[in-house]
């Protein structure tokens, strides 16, 4: 053997090293910066936490207008996707405000609904109208207000009125996407005591006299019920009215 | 950092403990294994490692070996089977070639193989070595302190079958009738309550009337109560009291005929019985 | 080499910005992206590790050239305090490596690992994928699973998959955090990596004739006497068939 293989080996070692270290020192394409704004620069983009003035005077060569340089950076920096925020007297870069909701992925997984909401759905669709403490009454359970949301959220339930009782409850009932997504024509389609006791799924054991509602879906306010009068949501409110005249069309 | 490799070659610490008689000096730890030690002793030739004498290598192994087994070193197996391994290379090295050994493997391929294992593994230290001069983030270069990280929010996709609802209608009746049924606490009047009470109202008759009094008269009348005690349960419950108390004997009980009223009177005075 | 490499990326980026500039130009693209610019500049400012470009690609509007951005904001930020680098084929913003020498303060303790930690890393990262026993076989010594586990610790070494071969051996590689820790863009950017190919320093295991007793750790030694835990390691299952043949012939 001639020549030492490992010797070679180490050169190339050492050339990489070097050209890659050599990658990282990127020449200044645009224009130069000052040294100093660029070691404030770097000093406030790899700090754990926002710096004060004190802080970053001590980092930089004595000489260094601190104060002049921070103004100078933020300006740099201002209309940019990131900024240089001063907080409670303290420096740090942060993303743009406005691009914030940006820097969110948001991702839709299917998920099944929860047995409470299922519950809740299901009384809403057998019982509508129906108050809230009229679900809870029927599931012998309270039912969050979260629980209600989701399935408004969802655009299967929705408020209806308010029951002409003491508190004038407000009373929910299903929609129209509720029907669509569950493939029925209407809300009477839902099946009846003795279907849902052939298929098992009503417990054996409940009295003979055990009553559940022929599931119905009146538009129209019934006589119990008085309109939403929810100035607080007018997108409710307007949707209300639409409804409504669609009724007399 | 390539410097770190080379430490831990201490002849002179080994050589001075032996002259004063101490042992265990010698630090054979500082080599992981027997190519770790060949491979410091090939770089004490000071020569290229291609150009390493095994022969010389290997008297220089084995006598490294014989020196800690002189300070009474325990020594690891492996570092035995190599020197016995390179004892028998080094003679095969220098017994000349020809004969009718031809079976076995050349004596120069085996030294060129301990070589090129040498230089892998001294190639591989210069690697580590060289890669540990590589610029390296918290070192040379940073990372952003504060990251406000991007997040991924998955909103859920709320789905649910016509079946899931009806079973969840069916559960949720089931439950609520069955497992939530309280009895509500039974509006009656208790046999201890109307016992008392008729008690009471016996001794408040006068004690010499040899009168009957209709039961009806002694009851409670219903404002007596808190509770809407139904009249049924006040009757039910005041007549089994009246007939334990005729059986206990303070008071008696006449009735002329079914369904006709019933009367009582006090039985703490002799009378005669009838019943 | 990586340094054909740099070069050609370097006119790549310049073709890109050049194009990009151009269309700066136009108002109502120029604002367009303008935006994109910003927006990557903070998810690139935001992310905790680093982005690929797929990701970016998938945040930004669709129509947005992700490749030609990247280059524009890699050449805004050449010779700032902060640069765009590219590592583990994956970008994200660093300190400037010329500022090393300010930023001591903010040094974390270098780890130290052991000689063997060491040596394995070097040889996971450049014989990979590699096996415990391959590994064993290039320090002559047994690894103890300590010193793995210490790099998989690190977030540096990773199981690949299982060799296949008699006992299917675990595999072991590098993982990304390892190139982006070291700002290697891949793993042939490894320093000396062609050289110690081309010399023949990286094969894991030598022609047949070329093997010898392999002196290894007790515990192996006393497998000797079982010849089906020896199919663990393949070096010694071909040994001894070797011997075999040899008393045979």
């Amino acid at each position: 053997m001639s020549e030492d293989r490992v010797e070679k080996a180490a050169e190339g070692i050492e050339s990489s090293v070097v050209s890659l270290t050599a990658r990282l020192q990127s020449a200044p394409e645009g224009e130069a910066i000052e040294a100093d704004l660029r070691l404030l620069e770097a000093l406030l983009f790899a700090a754990v936490e926002p710096i004060d003035t004190q802080t970053l005077r001590e980092r930089l060569p004595e000489d260094a207008d601190v104060g002049a340089l921070l103004a100078r950076l933020a300006r740099d920096y201002s209309g940019r996707g990131v900024n240089l925020v001063r907080v409670a007297d303290r420096w740090r870069f942060q993303t743009a405000i406005d691009l914030e909701p940006h820097l969110v992925d948001i991702k839709e997984a299917p998920r099944k609904l929860s047995k409470a909401a299922l519950e809740t759905l299901a009384i809403i669709a057998y019982h509508q109208p129906v108050t809230r403490a009229e679900i809870e009454d029927v599931r012998g359970v309270a039912v969050s207000k979260g629980t209600i949301d989701v399935l408004m959220e969802l655009g299967w339930a929705r408020l209806r009125g308010r029951r002409r009782t003491p508190g004038r409850p407000v009373t929910y009932g299903t929609t129209e996407a509720f029907l669509a997504h569950f493939n029925l024509e209407d809300i009477s389609d839902l099946p009846g005591r003795d279907d849902l006791k052939a298929a098992g799924l009503l417990d054996p054991r409940l009295p003979k006299d055990f009553e559940m509602p022929e599931p119905m879906m009146p538009d129209a306010l019934t006589n119990e019920e008085d309109p939403l009068e929810d100035e607080d949501d007018p997108n409710f409110f307007e949707d209300f009215l639409e409804e409504d005249d669609g009724d007399r069309a | 950092m390539s410097d770190d490799f080379q430490e831990n070659l201490d002849f002179e610490a080994a050589d001075n403990a032996a002259e004063e008689g101490e042992s265990l000096v010698l630090d054979i730890d500082g080599y992981e294994g027997p190519l770790h030690l060949l491979l410091e002793l090939a770089r004490k030739q000071k020569v290229d490692l291609a150009r390493i004498s095994i022969l010389e290598l290997a008297e220089q192994y084995i006598a490294f070996i014989k020196t800690a087994q002189d300070l009474r070193i325990e020594l690891a197996a492996d570092y035995l089977v190599m020197a016995s391994w390179l004892a028998y290379l080094k003679s095969r090295l220098i017994i000349p070639k020809d004969g009718p050994e031809e079976q076995l493997p050349e004596a120069d391929e085996l030294a060129a193989h301990l070589a090129f294992r040498l230089q892998r593994l001294e190639a591989m230290r210069r690697a580590a070595s060289g890669l540990f001069r590589l610029p390296q983030e918290g070192q040379a270069v940073f990372k952003r302190g504060m990251p406000e990280g991007l997040r991924s929010r998955t909103t859920p996709l709320w789905g649910a079958e016509i079946f899931d609802i009806l079973e969840a209608y069916g559960t949720s009746r089931s439950r609520s009738l069955i497992k939530n049924h309280k009895l509500p606490r039974p509006l009656v009047l208790s046999l201890e309550g109307a016992r008392t009470r008729l008690k009471r109202a016996i001794m408040g008759l006068a004690s010499d009337s040899e009168d009957w009094t209709s039961l009806d008269s002694l009851l409670p009348t219903k404002n007596e109560f808190e509770e809407d005690i139904p009249v049924s349960s006040i009757k039910a419950s005041s007549l089994l009291a009246s007939l334990e108390l005729t059986k206990e004997g303070h008071m008696e009980l006449r009735q002329s005929g079914a369904f006709t009223p019933i009367f009582v009177r006090g039985a703490d005075r002799k009378v005669d019985k009838e019943t």
